[in-house]
């Protein structure tokens, strides 16, 4: 299954930035279906992006974050070449990671 | 009893009378159609109303009217939402049919950079066809089930057909056939024609009101209006079909819609497809 | 000019709430229901029906199962009234599209 | 498994990449065991999520109340196009930044997201959220242990003109 993280690093001179699109309802649990159901809350809680091992960035989340939700950060020390590895975890313990290549 | 009768009485009055006073007012308007003399007309008046729009930026709908939403569309645009749309879209345009057969039989140069053409008039079937129905009519030569025309497999392929057409100016054409004439006067006709309880026609809005607010939402101008289609909307959360955006259009005035690919849908899309014959196709585009 | 357009049909529809002064029947109802039905098959080959017909019809149906023929037969005949006004705009249109055409 | 990228950037860029291309490894290393090697408060910050005001999410979260500081640059629509996704983001020129975190008054929760900012990354982020209606959206940076603040006030209605 292709993952459902799509990730865009690229890096100049210290700086990596790093842009991160992830495929996740993000219901918010406010929500009714067209049958009039409400739809049950189910979004990611916790992104973690890691470089050599060490956190480089963390985003706790709640349902108020947008459909297919996407972050952009910027962090120094790594360099062309380096993985990056990003996962998360949502409500229901679904989790998916990938590691990309810093270009 | 009664109320009906007085009911009847009152609106036959009244419309009588407006109609006489538009009698006296309507300019014998030429009957045969003149579509070169429309589209020329119908940019004329967006190029003046809208004087610092570019002309090939119309097709960006609200984005074009209006800066703050711009840069909220330019946010988007960084990353798009509908990403996963269009890899979908790949995916099933590649995937062959059951009898090993794939879209890009059925489509010239391989389905590949061929959105501007459509929708096309079918001098055989003395009808216009729509990609949209072209995909299902091809789905089905090869022995596949249709998809509906209004949930997410259309939108993904028309998304991933629109993408390899980014960028090339529209062009339709009008076969010298008059049931092709016929076929882009009925679209004419539907656009400007006032439906629903809230008495509005596609023009009310997309012509006479284009670039203002309805409540939070800007109104996007009918020129290029479907260069940008499918569209990813932030209001469906997911990408959606040009059947679903006329359909959806219909019921927003409350006017009951009509079957998706319906004579009349397929007859407006060629009328505006074809007075925007020159802009650039910008679908798939991300919308409110 | 289209403004005179649009007065003959809020007059359509204003005059159309006038209830009738005796409790109505079922047989005032379904008489009604008859009368909406068909207009609104007549907007139907006009191709133009409105979805506040649908729902008015829907709503005299509804009103009608549960014994209440009094809101059943006024849900019906504002159901007729909206219908009629969906087939004077379809055929008022027939000319008066070309008032807001581009030429 | 190599997945192939598809880059949409510019509007009107033909087809073609000119962003960067990615080759993602796609390689799921039995990710299983809780991010032990993250920073340090990295607990998912439940009770949090759960609070209704800002004001009590901010305390929830941080423990403190922030002042606004004009050292702290948010970036928010006037009119949400659409209240479903709302491109939010802040920077900040304040020094040593631990955290970054996103707050909506009108929200059922005003806390929306929160962001962990280790030693060696930017004090910035930019990200979509989802706004319930016309609110002030808050954006909290802890610098040095204390809490900076900027608003703003975007307004967001239902769309369309009508069903």
């Amino acid at each position: 299954m292709a993952s459902t993280i799509r990730v865009r690093a690229s890096n100049s001179g210290d700086t990596t930035e790093v842009q991160a699109l992830i495929q996740h309802p993000m219901d918010s649990g406010y929500v009714k279906d067209a049958k009039g159901q409400v739809i049950p809350p189910h979004f990611i809680q916790q992104l973690t992006f890691e470089h050599n091992g060490k956190a480089v960035f963390l985003a706790d989340w709640g349902p108020a974050v947008a459909k297919d939700p996407y972050v952009k950060f910027s962090f120094k020390g790594a360099g062309k070449g380096d993985d990056l590895k990003i996962s998360w975890v949502d409500n229901k313990g679904a989790t998916d990671a990938i590691t990309a290549k810093i270009q | 009893m009664r109320v009906r009768t007085i009911l009847l009485t009152v609106a036959a009055a009244l419309s009588t009378a407006a109609l006489a006073c538009f009698a006296a007012s309507a300019i014998a308007a030429p009957d045969t159609p003149d579509p070169v003399a429309d589209a020329k007309a119908f940019r004329k008046y967006f190029t003046d109303k809208f004087p610092k729009v570019k002309l090939e930026d119309f097709v960006n709908g609200p984005y074009s009217m209006n800066e703050d939403m711009r840069k909220q569309w330019k946010e988007k645009e960084e990353f798009p939402p509908y990403e996963f749309a269009l890899d979908a879209g790949k995916e099933m345009f590649s995937k062959p049919f059951k009898d090993g057969k794939t879209y890009a039989d059925c489509f010239p140069n391989g389905g590949i950079g061929i959105r501007q053409n459509y929708p096309y008039f079918d001098e055989k079937e003395g009808k216009v066809i729509t990609l949209e129905l072209a995909i299902n009519r091809c789905r089905e030569a090869n022995g596949e089930a249709p998809y509906s025309y209004v949930k997410d497999e259309m939108a993904s392929l028309t998304a991933y057909m629109a993408f390899t057409s980014r960028g090339k100016p529209m062009d339709i054409k009008i076969p010298n056939d008059p049931r092709a004439l016929a076929a882009y006067e009925n679209g004419k006709r539907y656009f400007y024609t006032r439906r629903g309880q809230l008495n509005f026609s596609c023009a009310s809005c997309h012509v006479q009101s284009a670039g203002e607010h309805i409540r939070a939402e800007v109104l996007a101008p009918a020129l290029g209006i479907m260069n940008a289609l499918p569209i990813y909307r932030s209001e469906w959360g997911g990408m959606g079909t040009t059947s679903r955006r006329l359909v959806s259009c219909n019921s927003q005035t409350r006017a009951v819609p009509l079957e998706p690919q319906s004579d009349e849908y397929r007859d407006v899309e060629y009328f505006l497809s074809y007075v925007a014959n020159g802009l650039p196709i910008s679908g798939p585009g991300s919308r409110p | 000019m289209s403004m005179i357009g649009n007065m003959a049909l809020a007059t359509a529809l204003l005059v159309s709430g006038v209830g009738s002064a005796l409790a109505a029947t079922e047989a005032d109802y379904k008489a009604a229901l008859a009368a909406a039905e068909s207009a609104e098959k007549d907007a139907a080959t006009l191709r133009n029906r409105w979805t506040k017909t649908e729902s008015t019809l829907a709503a005299a149906k509804k009103a009608a199962a549960a014994g209440d023929f009094d809101a059943a037969a006024a849900s019906a005949r504002e159901a007729e009234a909206l219908a009629k006004a969906s087939i004077l705009q379809a055929t008022s249109e027939k000319t008066h599209w070309k008032d807001m055409e581009i030429r | 498994m190599t997945i192939d990228r598809f880059s949409a950037t510019r509007r009107l860029v033909l087809k073609g990449t000119s962003a960067v291309a990615l080759i993602g490894l796609g390689v799921d290393l039995g990710f299983g065991s809780a991010h032990a090697l993250a920073a340090a408060n990295d607990k998912y910050p439940e009770e949090a999520f759960k609070l209704k005001s800002d004001k009590d999410a901010i305390r929830g979260l941080y423990g403190k109340t922030a002042e606004a500081s004009d050292k702290v640059k948010l970036d928010a629509p006037e009119i949400a196009e659409n209240g479903a996704v709302v491109p939010i983001s802040v920077t900040t020129t304040l020094a040593n930044v631990t955290s970054i975190s996103f707050f909506a008054s009108e929200n059922p929760n005003a806390l929306a997201a929160s962001y962990i900012i280790p030693e060696g990354t930017l004090p910035a982020v930019a990200n979509r959220l989802k706004l319930a209606k016309t609110c002030n959206v808050i954006a909290i940076v802890e610098s040095g242990g204390k809490l900076y603040s900027a608003t703003k006030e975007v307004k967001v209605t239902v769309g369309g003109c009508g069903g």
